[in-house]
């Protein structure tokens, strides 16, 4: 099998994150490569710079956040996801315990609560939950607090009463015990809780006009995923801690393996879409985002399913 | 035009009036000179004597081009100067010379500008350098220097490009007398040679006399005007340490002398307090 | 001594109108380039669009809070920077030593990527104003401090020793001599400054923090509304221009004793 | 016309002694601060730690790579922008007009925060080394070309005028004149220059690239390897120095006239 | 201590030789002095002459302080000079007023610099600049001055903090001669009145005899020494324009200027090409 594009550029917002495991892995275990694919990760320093990246041209693929496609179709710029990573967002809102007991979202009103980014799905997230409970994102205040070592010392120092964040900084939080979680998506019962439906996390994107001109080369690259996704269904913590480069615990080995464990759940185990998936999200975004509220939005054009089933016809045998 | 240049005067200075702005920018102004008029003649050497702060480096700086004057028009050779005067060579009154080029460099500096490769330029410097006395100190940065040697690197500087009229601001009063009248000499040996026109300000009116076709005498600021105009009527070729003795000399130099005390003492009365 | 202006400049009226002709060109650049699809509008807004938005947030009031935090860091920034940039760049100047041995260190500093640092001053000085602060501070500092450096060792030999030979002392050669003479080293780093002061209180804030044009910028670019981005752009420069203006203004009063080129009154030349 | 020195400075050996007690001295304060807890080792490693990555880095080679990216994009970027600063510098200062008239957009365009103009970059030069030398050059540009601006307008006017008159034109007013007495501004602005060309290369790594010392950076920082953070800023801070070292030198080659206060040789003073 | 002072002269240089390094920082060194000693007493006027570039400059630094010589050694009231001569006032041969300060605030800076508040400090100068004649010049900064006004600003900012010993370097080469008598006489007054120390270098031979109780003789650079010293024994008070008339000073004169001519043309032979 012969692809049309062999050199591809892929973007990615934060490539040591959990939320993109399944990318790191694939290009561990040698996946493109035998796809005959010679792929190039850039990592950016957001989802919405690597997102800056497709759009403007300087990038082939991405592996991010499958609101960018409904955000995108809003602003005219279609974009489709290909496969999805993650089936849950994965993302914890937990309560600082130096700054006192909170233990439902009401409590929140008044409060400070840090989230990775204004506007970001953290932020998002917390919109929806304070909206289910009669409150506006008004009610509180947002700080943006990024998803590294500073969100730690925001904990740290008691200058956030709640936190909305990804792993490793929950799981690094819970580890020092600083915090006290108050919903938690990383698993299926939470993001049912919270979305009342599974949410789309990580997922692998493109251009229509990239899809439609390298057809075979998107097939080779979901093939890629879905394999990875196949394997690392399978794959106890060791055997994944045996394929990630060293670099990634070099900081604490537990804690990254601690880590993975409880984000295991929001790996997509088959690459697969689901419409109640896609429509959660949508809910939530319309909810927020001025631009998708405005919009009339087109679900079926924002992910595809097609490359995915191909794939496992002929993997999953 | 050609013809023009032939018969016009090397520089004609027609009621030059130069007012600066006051210090702070605003308020009053002041007139350094007034209504100055004197032409140079083709290979005339014109010395000008003043009062110090009267106003001669100004008008030495209105006949190089760098100064606009308020009032009246400058012209060299028939042509009005308009920027800086093409045919002029400039020895400052203040030390002048590139701090980044060693002696040897900024005499040759001139010949550099005009296009003369870096290795010629320099070769062609070298005896100039002798000239001034200066041969061994070369590679010597200006503030390596003393005062006297940066003037003569300067005199060099300013005579190497060969100028068609000369102006020169006070050149040797930082030498000693021997040097002086040697620096003397060799410039009228070079002004005789080819007839250059030549201004020159000093402030030793034995030099004016004993180096000049004309001595110009400016009143004292502010509002300095000409006042005195004499002709030099002593024969040349010139040694400027034996013609002080002739009795035309010593006449010439008692009547200047007397105008110019007349004026330092009537400027210095309106400055000065007690 | 004297060296008039080859071209005298024309008047303020037409300085103003030709900068004014810039900015409409400029604008109308990005009109057409934006309107043709030259540029994409997602990447770049437009200009209606940017210029619309701007307008409303001033109307609305909204902004203001924003930007008064903003300005509130950056002139902190600057004014802590410059003036640590100018103590210690007088103080290496002074000590030999000092600055010879802390000299390679300094320039360590000067090369860490202060995007790295952020969480560090978030650790240190928290999410408030602060830790922008630093951020810029830490821009600022250096551009002033070697500026300073070079303008200390700049000044002219015979005047330092004849002040010295005056009685003074070294605070009076401070103030008397070095100050005043290093002042137009001073002064072109802070131009440069200024403009750094800002670009690390909305770095800062764009890394992290609940306030700010940085925050709106970044909240902005979260929701891929280019148009806000560049919004938050246009009065940003709009205010470092009015500030920087407040320096220069300072600088004309100070340096008032600069040698001009000396030019007469009524010059026709 | 000569001051000595108050203090005479001890030999290079004694000066390279004192800045390794500075540096061990450093090591030493961090170590203690962290053995002891006060700083915690999760925000700021641990000296040792980091020492030993960065020579296993260097061992293993695997840094290499990464440095010379970064290396190429900071020299590119510090060549780029001193050029263009130099060059602009000069224009502005010498054609009033254009200064008066540009003024306040170039300080607006020094005002951006170049981390929202990333994307931009990406957009218009790719993912490769050149947007991130983008990013350099609109750091060093602005430091570079504000010092050669002033450093023009402070030229003498005495020896400017000296200089015309004996007949240099605009080209020769550049070489001979201009350039040689705004040189120290210029090394002035290039100090703080290479500093920032490197901050603008990992910066740029650091918001989006595939390889680089800023890239690695971001890695380590994503998992939360402080020592692999503090290794990377350690290797760029070394090669910092070294660059401007090499600045140090051209400097000293190109202003070796510079008046220094007069001393005598074998003075006992 | 004290009494050492009274008695130990105000200056004492003993086998001053200054070596300059080379332009380039290596290779050949540059002896602009060798071994010269002289003395200067309390209350005593000394003039230095010699040709120039011999080292007149360079002894004076040394005198001031601000340059420590490479051999040999210098005292001040019988103290060893490290570090600025804190006695002296020194009025520097090159253009040395601070840029940014108007000519008043020049003078006023040396009582200003010693503790003066700043009003006193600038009333204090203003008749100070009387004196030299600039009165009206207070409010201009130095490049708004002619030559000769800045160095009459320098005069007074030298002179109005009183120092004990006076170093002059050329202060009035460049004044006309009528402003430079007034200003040698005033020099003379103000030295009379309370007998401070002066050096004082000069280029005018006339203008050291008339002015000086000791005339020293610099020989030709490199390696320049004293050699010779001359006592002038003319009465005081005088008056410079007149004591040029007496026999006395023309004896001297003549005297001196043999053996100055004799040195300047050695020198010049020593440095010139053809
Ligand atoms: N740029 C300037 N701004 C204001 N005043 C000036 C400027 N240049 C010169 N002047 C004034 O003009 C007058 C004449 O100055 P100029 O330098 O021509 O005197 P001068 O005759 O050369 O004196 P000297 O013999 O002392 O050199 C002085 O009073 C001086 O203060
Ligand atoms: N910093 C220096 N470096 C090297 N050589 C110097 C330095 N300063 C002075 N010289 C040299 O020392 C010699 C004496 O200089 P000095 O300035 O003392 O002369 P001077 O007697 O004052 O001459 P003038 O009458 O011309 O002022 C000169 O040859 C000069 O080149
Ligand atoms: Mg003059
Ligand atoms: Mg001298």
């Amino acid at each position: 099998q012969t692809v049309e594009k062999k050199d591809l550029k892929l973007a990615v917002g934060g490539k040591p994150l959990l939320y993109y495991l399944p990318l790191t892995l694939a290009e561990r275990l040698g996946y493109f490569k035998e796809a005959g694919l010679n792929v190039e990760i850039s990592d950016f320093g957001g989802g919405a710079k690597s997102l800056q990246a497709l759009i403007g041209g300087s990038a082939d693929i991405v592996t991010g956040a499958y609101d960018h496609t409904i955000q995108m179709q809003a602003k005219g710029q279609p974009i489709v996801a290909v496969t999805q990573l993650g089936r849950y967002p994965g993302i914890v809102l937990a309560a600082v315990k130096r700054a006192g007991e909170i233990k439902s979202i009401k409590e929140l009103k008044g409060k400070k609560i840090g989230v990775t980014a204004p506007g970001s799905s953290t932020n998002f997230m917390v919109n929806y939950l304070l909206a289910r409970e009669g409150m506006k994102p008004e009610d509180v205040s947002f700080i943006g607090v990024g998803g590294g070592p500073s969100a730690i010392a925001a904990i740290k120092r008691g200058e956030i009463d709640a936190i909305a964040n990804l792993d490793p900084v929950i799981s690094q939080a819970e580890a020092d015990g600083d915090i006290a979680v108050i919903a938690d998506t990383r698993t299926e019962k939470g993001t049912l809780d919270v979305y009342g439906g599974p949410y789309p996390a990580a997922v692998l994107y493109a251009t229509p006009a990239f899809i439609e001109a390298n057809p075979k080369t998107t097939q080779a690259l979901v093939d890629v995923f879905v394999k990875t996704m196949l394997w690392l269904n399978k794959a106890s913590t060791e055997d994944v801690l045996k394929v990630l480069p060293e670099e990634y615990f070099l900081g604490n080995k537990t804690l990254y393996a601690q880590a993975f464990e409880h984000s295991k759940p929001t790996y997509s185990p088959d690459g697969r879409f689901t419409q109640e998936g896609a429509e959660a999200a949508l809910k939530v975004l319309k909810a927020f985002d001025p631009a998708v509220a405005a919009a009339s939005i087109d679900l079926s054009r924002t992910y595809t399913n097609r490359y995915v089933e191909d794939s496992l016809k002929r993997l999953a045998k | 035009m050609a013809e023009a240049a032939a018969t016009a005067p090397a520089l004609l200075l027609e009621g030059v009036t130069c007012t600066f702005p006051s210090p702070d920018g605003r308020g009053r102004t002041y007139t350094a000179v007034q209504g100055a008029s004197f032409t140079v003649a083709d290979g005339e050497f014109v010395s000008i004597v003043g009062p110090t702060g009267s106003g001669k480096s100004t008008l030495l700086n209105v006949a190089a081009g760098l100064l606009a004057p308020s009032e009246g028009r400058a012209l060299a050779f028939g042509e009005p100067i308009g920027g800086i005067n093409r045919h002029a060579g400039y020895m400052f009154q203040a030390d002048a010379l590139m701090p980044w080029k060693s002696a040897l460099e900024n005499v040759a500096a001139g010949l550099e500008f005009r296009g003369v490769p870096r290795r010629e330029a320099e070769e062609r410097a070298r005896p100039w350098l002798a000239r001034v006395g200066l041969e061994r100190f070369g590679d010597r940065y200006p503030h390596q220097l003393s005062g006297g040697m940066r003037k003569r690197v300067a005199l060099a500087q300013t005579l190497i490009v060969d100028p068609r009229i000369v102006l020169m601001d006070e050149p040797f009063s930082a030498l000693d007398i021997q040097t002086r009248q040697m620096m003397e000499n060799e410039l009228l040996d070079l002004w005789s040679a080819d007839r250059k026109s030549v201004v020159f300000i000093t402030h030793d009116l034995e030099e004016a006399i004993a180096m000049s076709d004309r001595v110009l005498v400016l009143s004292a600021g502010p509002g300095a005007r000409l006042i005195g105009e004499y002709r030099i009527a002593l024969e040349r070729p010139r040694d400027v340490a034996e013609i002080r003795m002739t009795p035309h000399f010593l006449d010439l130099h008692k009547e200047i002398w007397g105008l110019l005390r007349e004026e330092v003492l009537k400027g210095y009365a309106q400055t000065r307090l007690r | 001594m004297a060296a008039p202006r080859s071209k005298r400049l024309p008047g303020r009226p037409v300085i103003l109108l030709l900068q004014a002709g810039v900015l409409v060109g400029f604008f109308l650049l990005w009109h057409v380039l934006t309107e043709t699809r030259i540029l994409s509008p997602f990447f770049f807004g437009t200009p209606l669009a940017v210029l619309e938005r701007t307008v409303k947030d001033f109307a609305s009031g909204v902004i203001w809070y924003h930007l008064g935090i903003t300005l509130l860091e950056t002139a902190l920034a600057f004014a802590i920077g410059t003036v640590a940039g100018i103590a210690f760049g007088f103080w290496f100047a002074r000590a030999p030593l000092v600055s010879v041995v802390f000299d390679p260190y300094i320039k360590a500093v000067n090369a860490l990527p202060r995007v790295v640092l952020a969480p560090i001053f978030a650790l240190w000085l928290g999410l408030g104003i602060w830790s922008k602060v630093a951020l810029g501070v830490t821009l600022v500092f250096f551009i002033v401090f070697f500026n300073v450096y070079q303008g200390v060792k700049e000044v002219s030999p015979v005047v330092l020793a004849n002040a010295r030979m005056l009685g003074a002392g070294s605070r009076q050669l401070f103030r008397h001599v070095y100050l005043p003479s290093a002042l137009s080293w001073v002064f072109s780093s802070l131009h440069t400054a200024v403009g750094f002061a800002m670009v690390g209180a909305v770095v800062g804030e764009y890394l992290g923090s609940s306030a700010g044009l940085g925050y709106r910028i970044h909240q902005a670019e979260g929701v891929f509304d280019t148009v806000g981005v560049f919004s938050g752009m246009l009065v940003l420069t709009i205010f470092v221009v009015v500030i920087d203006a407040v320096v220069t203004l300072i600088e004309k009063r100070l340096l008032h004793w600069r040698p001009q080129e000396a030019h007469t009154t009524n010059a026709q030349g």
